[in-house]
């Protein structure tokens, strides 16, 4: 069952990261990234490791989904728009 | 170029792979020395003992490397006038109200369950952070316009007092040399202060770098 | 092969398409999210490779902890210069860096 | 051996994370005094620990009480005590520098957060050089990255932003590279403790730890900016603040050599062999790149910075040269210490020049020998250590590489290592040689604080008395006992 | 430290200290620079002098200090030394004094004594060098101290001769730094000492000792500016003249002849070279340089660009001279050592005479000076025939001991080379004589800024260092045989470097 799992989940894994760096639209590749992230922490909890999954939901997924989705929006805007230039 | 690379990466993969797979067992076994002195740890958890006591010292520099990533942002943003975006819609605010003493609570569990079971001061301080950017967002905070001198104190707070921790334990033979007995307050009190301060850095690697101060 | 082995794999094949990610993508965005691939991946070989005979390693484990912490911190910090050189210069690559130089 | 609660070593460590964290309380541009006090004082700390070293020989510090491989030991022997004296000794005098340079009204607004980064660098240098760790030393080359990378962005400038960007994404490639390098050695012996991998490399490693140590030689090559990962070093360094390009181009990319020699002599000797001529090639291929380029540029501290790339290949030729004569190590040392001190007072020297000058370029430059003699002059020395010209550490330096490619009859290093010194010659006069020119009329040069003048004229005055007196620092690299370098 | 040791640490430092501090001097202190190199000049002349006493009593002077485990920085006054040194210190004084006189009101004087110092520092201590190591450090000191002075004017056209200075000199270095390296790989420290030190080698290392040999003498040569590497001389002719005037006759191409002494007699040993058969081959270079320079010389309308081709010749007497195997020639080379530097430094005094008060820097412009320079032409005269070898003058004693020298050295066709150079001097130094005295002056000169007033006919401190150069050049030639004449302390060494000559 646990191993029908882990063949399950490592192909996600590798699909969702691939997917995340190969698809053309930038919006979906961070959605994919956050995926990726939350697939990792289901990996992380199946190597046992629950410290870790919980760090990756909150921090590399959480945060850092959080991150990418605003400097999405940032780089979007035309040069210009933001000239305090955060 | 992109061939190029794709072939690399391809002859590395290989070899990784092939490397992996004829490996013999490890000579050195860790987690039984791990687990022969858990006691002296001082915490029950062998995750947060390897964290904060046994490899105490990485924890102390990766705090550091937190501080810098943020003093990093603060000279981009270079203390720049906030962009005033319209105030947030009252759901959200209303929302915020209601989470935050959700999330301080549970913040304080992780860190303390952080002594026994998973969870620590990295996870609270990710819940900590999480909950100040909701207020942000929820315009119940006040401005982040170049940190002012309580917020900065917040900030470096928590590597302060691990600092002082490891200094004053040189005393005793070597940094972060925890005496057995009184290791666990000790580590609470490091984990007390990193919760506050991780969750501040966190936050504002999020509000500093986006520049969004309501 | 042990569910540990088989993750170090897994971590083996996302290191180097996310190390592949960085040198070929252009977008700035697209290299800080190979970055983090990455790591991911150098994070599941220190674990799964350490666990590979199936004992929980706490010592790896606390590593990983602090990598993603630090990796984290480099990807507020990527993604902050990122912003900022659009803002000065309205690019998100540094393909046509030179010119700046 | 002192008492534990003042081991220099634990302090050196302890005392920039401290003031670099009570800079930034003191808030944006402020602590510059604290900073200078702090540095003097681990100026001592290192004297002393170096001293210590020398007199009783390599010591280790056990953090946590718990001992490799459970715990994390510091380890301070002659080749980190000799860093951590050249990094001591370069920062202090740039700190006063920088105070100084900050304060000047071109550059006040980019002073927000120097000393807290600085302090951080240095820092990360000190526990670089101590770590006996293969993880702790990851975290530190991550904390050293950052904050190079911050300082490099605090001009602000759009090219700056661009020259951290590219030095940030070039520092975590390698840094992953070098964390999977790790992960691959603790899969294979279960510990990342430098000390107790030595012996087990030693008997047959595996195909894993052949990649491991491909992967973290590249990774830190890569840091240390060795042809052809040279690119991002000479916008970063070139584009940064004067004091920062200081800092970075004397010490940072020092660090990473430091440590690829480290694993090279220590557990990785088993297979150092089989690389070194390929590390040899590279180097002497940045030698003659970079001194071309330095020919070529029309900047002053593009000038020096790609001066940089040349003489880090000096400091990669001693690979293949240490298998042949264990002089080359002592080659080496001199080299990173005399081209440390150089190339700061240097840089220190370029920002002088181009504060007087109000313009970056070498036609600026035109008279310019009348205006600041002192800064000109501590240039011209600095040159001479770079050209290898006696009396220098450079040249020192130069004469033990050529003695030992010589007697290991490697006559093709020599060709490259007299070539490089002309070279260096060239651009090295080029600067000089527009400096003396004499233009009529005043062209407007602006007064210098000389403080300014007086620490690049320090730095390049040690780079030159380091070749009249090299035996200390020799003994040290040697070891209290046998003459063979502590590894 | 004993006073023995201290005595040549004292000589460089009376030139070294007061150097640095003039750097420190603000432009408009005069009266303290002038002090200052008075002061260093004369008190380095007292030490120098104490320094002869005791070496001909046979006393040794030395000092050591350890650099790196098997690497000495190492002085030692012996007589070979002694001789460059006194006349380095001598002409240094004069030259202080003529460019005190020369550089009036001119910008940046105290860049200038500052490296004029350095350089006289760096001379002084490669006579003194114990070691080759010692000998290559203030070899390439003397190269970077000269470099400012070269380019001192800051004209387009000084920084062109700077340049090709610095890329023939620096050269030169490498080459050299390569030879010394290896000869130090092969039998450790090499330390200067009578009969040479590598013949211990054995006869199976002969031919990577002739390999070294080639290198050395190459990277010294390019000082000496033996043919074909004496490209940069001419072009250093840019130089204010007293630089000239010290490049010339002390500073730069002495080192170089003085090297080729020091690698022959002293590193090899001329016996154990003579077996190598090297020597032969030297002289020939030599003998080419010597007529090349003085054909050359020529065809040189400018005046210093033909005193330089005529250095380029005379300087390669010297290597002759160490090239003769046996002590005669020894003799000649050595004592023409000096004597040349007192003929060529009055002839750069007088050019500089000429161009400061008249304006003339052309031969074809030298009609009538002297009756208008009646004391500069004749101390120019002197110092033209002494080149010729006229007789009573200083180069008649060392050019008849040269060829004396070849005779007893077998080389008959060396004797012919030294007729055809003093013919050849002969031929570019007598017009430039006619034309001084004989032809008629223009009616108005080129540039003429320093009027003649009375009996003098330029400043006095631009008059006074050419005519006792002058008169030292006929003394010399005319007490050649009395006691601490630069021939009998060319005797004393060679006796000492042919152990078993007695003059």
């Amino acid at each position: 069952m646990s191993l029908a799992f882990d063949l399950l989940l490592v192909p996600a894994l590798l699909w969702s990261a691939w997917r995340c760096l190969a698809t053309p639209d930038l919006t979906r590749a961070v959605v994919l990234f956050i995926v990726f992230g939350l697939l990792m922490a289901l990996a992380w909890a199946r190597l046992a490791a629950p410290d870790i999954a919980l760090a990756e939901a909150a921090i590399g997924a959480g945060l850092t989904g959080a991150l990418l989705l605003d400097a999405l929006g940032a780089l979007r805007q035309r040069r210009g728009e933001r000239q305090e230039g955060a | 170029m992109k061939a190029l690379v794709t072939i690399a990466g391809l002859a590395l993969a290989a070899a990784l792979i092939a490397a992996l797979l004829q490996l013999p067992p490890a000579a050195v076994q860790l987690p039984a020395q791990v687990a022969a002195n858990m006691a002296q740890s001082g915490v029950e958890h062998p995750v947060t003992a390897v964290l904060l006591n046994f490899r105490g010292y990485d924890t102390l520099l990766e705090v550091a490397v937190l501080l810098l990533a943020l003093l990093t942002l603060l000279t981009l943003s270079g203390g720049a006038a906030p962009a005033p975006d319209g105030g947030a819609d009252a759901l959200l605010r209303g929302v915020a109200r209601l989470a935050l003493p959700l999330i301080v609570l549970t913040a304080g569990y992780l860190l303390w369950a952080g002594a026994h079971r998973p969870g620590g001061a990295f996870q609270a301080g990710a819940v900590l952070a999480a909950g100040a950017v909701l207020l942000q967002l929820a315009g119940l905070l006040p401005a982040w316009v170049g940190p002012q001198r309580l917020l900065r104190l917040g900030l470096v707070l928590g590597f302060l007092v691990f600092l002082g921790v490891a200094a004053t334990l040189l005393g005793g033979g070597a940094l972060l040399r925890y005496p057995p007995e009184r290791a666990g307050g000790l580590i609470l009190l490091i984990e007390a202060g990193l919760t506050l301060s991780l969750g501040l850095i966190l936050a504002g690697l999020f509000l500093f770098v986006t520049g969004r101060r309501s | 092969m042990s569910t540990g082995l088989l993750y170090a794999l897994a971590g083996v094949l996302l290191f180097v398409l996310g190390a592949a990610g960085v040198v070929v993508l252009a977008h700035l965005l697209r290299k800080i999210l190979a970055f983090n691939v990455m790591g991911s991946g150098a994070f599941l070989v220190l674990v799964g490779l350490a666990q590979r005979e199936g004992v929980v390693d706490p010592v790896p484990q606390a590593m990983v902890l602090t990598g993603i912490v630090v990796a984290v911190a480099a990807t507020a910090l990527a993604l902050g210069l990122a912003r900022a050189l659009h803002a000065r210069t309205g690019r998100t690559g540094l393909s046509e860096g030179a010119r700046l130089d | 051996m002192t008492e534990a609660w003042l081991d220099p070593a634990a302090w050196l460590i302890l005392l920039p994370l401290s003031w670099a964290s009570l800079t930034f309380l003191a808030g944006p541009g402020r602590g510059g005094r604290l900073a200078i006090a702090a540095l003097a004082v681990q100026c001592a700390l290192a004297l002393g620990l170096a001293l210590e070293v020398a007199a009783t020989g390599a010591r280790v510090h056990a953090v946590g009480g718990w001992g490799a491989p459970l715990g994390i030991d510091l380890l301070a022997d002659g080749l980190s005590a000799v860093m951590l004296l050249l990094t001591q000794a370069v920062a202090l005098p740039i700190a006063v520098y920088a105070q100084a340079y900050f304060t000047d009204a071109h550059h006040r607004q980019e002073a927000t957060w120097f000393w807290p980064l600085a302090g951080f660098l240095i820092a990360a240098m000190n526990a670089l050089f101590l770590s006996a760790d293969l993880f702790n030393l990851y975290v530190t080359l991550e904390l050293l990255g950052l904050a190079a990378v911050g300082l490099v962005a605090l001009g602000g400038g759009a090219a700056q932003i661009a020259a951290a960007m590219r030095y940030l994404l070039v520092s975590l490639v390698a840094s992953g590279a070098y964390l999977l390098g790790v992960a691959l050695i603790y899969g294979s012996y279960g510990t990342v403790a430098i000390a107790t991998l030595g012996p087990l490399i030693g008997q047959g490693p595996p195909l894993a730890i052949w990649l491991a140590a491909g992967l973290m030689a590249a990774g830190l090559a890569a840091k240390s900016a060795l042809f052809p990962f040279h690119f991002w070093l000479p916008p970063a360094h070139g584009g940064a603040p004067a004091p920062v390009s200081a800092l970075l181009s004397a010490l940072v990319v020092k660090a990473s050599f430091y440590l690829v020699l480290r694993l090279w002599l220590g557990p990785f000797a088993p297979l150092a062999q089989t690389a070194a001529a390929l590390a040899g090639a590279l180097g002497a291929a940045a030698i003659l790149w970079g001194s071309w380029q330095a020919l070529r540029t029309r900047h002053i501290k593009r000038l020096v910075a790609w001066s940089t790339v040349a003489q880090l290949g000096y400091l990669f030729l001693v690979f293949p040269l240490l298998a042949a004569d264990g002089a080359a190590l002592q080659a080496g040392v001199m080299q990173a210490v005399a081209h440390g001190l150089a190339k700061a007072a240097m840089f220190a020297a370029a920002g002088v020049l181009m504060l007087a000058t109000g313009r970056d370029t070498l036609e600026g430059l035109a008279g310019v020998a009348g205006r600041v003699p002192l800064t000109l002059f501590a240039f011209g020395l600095a040159g001479v250590t770079i050209m290898g010209l006696p009396p220098s550490g450079g040249f020192l330096a130069k004469w033990l590489l050529i003695d030992a490619a010589l007697v290991s009859g490697q006559w093709g290093w020599v060709v490259v290592i007299i070539a490089g010194g002309l070279l260096a010659a060239g651009y090295v006069f080029r600067v000089l040689r527009q400096a003396f020119l004499v233009v009529p009329g005043d062209t407007g040069f602006q007064p210098v604080p000389r403080r300014l003048e007086w620490m690049a004229f320090v730095l390049a005055t040690a780079s030159v008395l380091l070749g009249l007196r090299g035996v200390e620092l020799m003994a040290l690299l040697n070891g209290p006992g046998d003459g063979q370098p502590i590894s | 430290m004993t006073l023995n040791e201290a005595l040549p640490l004292a000589v460089l430092a009376s030139s070294l200290v007061p150097g640095l501090v003039i750097f420190a001097l603000p432009e408009e202190r005069v009266g303290w620079r002038t002090a200052l190199n008075l002061f260093g000049a004369v008190s380095k002349l007292a030490f120098v002098a104490w320094l002869l006493i005791g070496v001909q009593a046979g006393e040794t002077y030395g000092f050591r200090h350890t650099v790196l485990p098997g690497i000495e920085l190492m002085f030692k006054a012996d007589a070979l030394a002694l001789l460059f040194v006194t006349l380095s210190t001598l002409l240094w004084l004069f030259t202080t004094v003529y460019a005190i006189g020369y550089l009036e009101g001119s910008p940046h004087r105290s860049r200038f004594f500052g490296f004029f110092s350095l350089c006289v520092t760096s001379t002084v201590g490669l006579a003194m060098a114990g070691n080759l190591y010692t000998f290559f450090v203030f070899y390439e000191l003397l190269t970077l101290s000269t470099f400012p002075l070269v380019v001192h004017r800051g004209t387009a056209q000084a920084m062109r001769g700077g340049t090709v200075y610095l890329a023939y000199t620096l050269a030169g270095g490498a080459l050299l730094l390569t030879g010394i390296v290896w000869l130090h790989g092969l039998i450790g420290q090499v330390e200067f000492t009578h009969g040479g030190v590598v013949a211990a080698l054995g006869p199976d290392r002969a031919a990577q000792l002739k390999l070294i040999f080639l290198l050395l003498i190459a990277g010294v040569g390019v000082k000496a500016a033996i043919v074909p590497l004496h490209g940069w001389l001419p072009q250093a002719m840019v130089a204010p003249a007293p630089v000239s005037a010290l490049l010339h006759a002390v500073a730069v191409v002495k080192a170089g002849a003085f090297g080729i002494a020091r690698i022959v007699y002293e590193v090899y040993g001329v016996e154990y070279a003579q077996s190598l058969g090297l020597l032969v081959p030297l002289a020939i270079l030599a003998s080419v340089t010597i007529v090349w320079g003085s054909f050359r010389a020529l065809f040189q309308d400018d005046l210093k660009k033909r005193l330089a081709y005529s250095t380029v010749s005379q300087v390669s007497y010297i290597a002759l001279g160490v090239a003769l195997f046996g002590p005669v020639g020894t003799v000649g080379g050595l004592a023409h050592l000096v004597h040349q530097g007192i003929m060529k430094i009055t002839l750069f005094f007088c050019a500089g005479n000429y161009a400061e008060t008249l304006g003339i820097h052309k031969v074809s412009e030298m009609d009538g000076a002297g009756r208008r320079m009646p004391w500069t032409t004749v101390a120019f005269s002197i110092g033209a025939l002494g080149m010729m070898g006229a007789p009573l003058t200083a180069g008649a004693v060392s050019k008849a001991w040269l060829a004396d020298g070849a005779e007893a050295a077998g080389l008959n066709w060396a004797v012919w080379v030294l007729w055809t150079s003093s013919l050849l001097n002969a031929a570019y130094f007598l017009p430039i004589l006619w034309r001084a005295w004989v032809r008629r002056p223009p009616p108005a000169w080129p540039d003429e800024h320093i009027p003649a007033r009375g009996r003098r006919e330029t400043a006095w401190l631009l008059l006074a260092p050419p005519l006792i150069t002058a008169a030292a050049v006929l003394v010399a030639g005319v007490f050649a045989e009395a006691p601490w004449s630069p021939l009998a302390w060319a005797r004393l060494i060679a006796k000492r470097e042919y152990l078993e000559w007695a003059p």
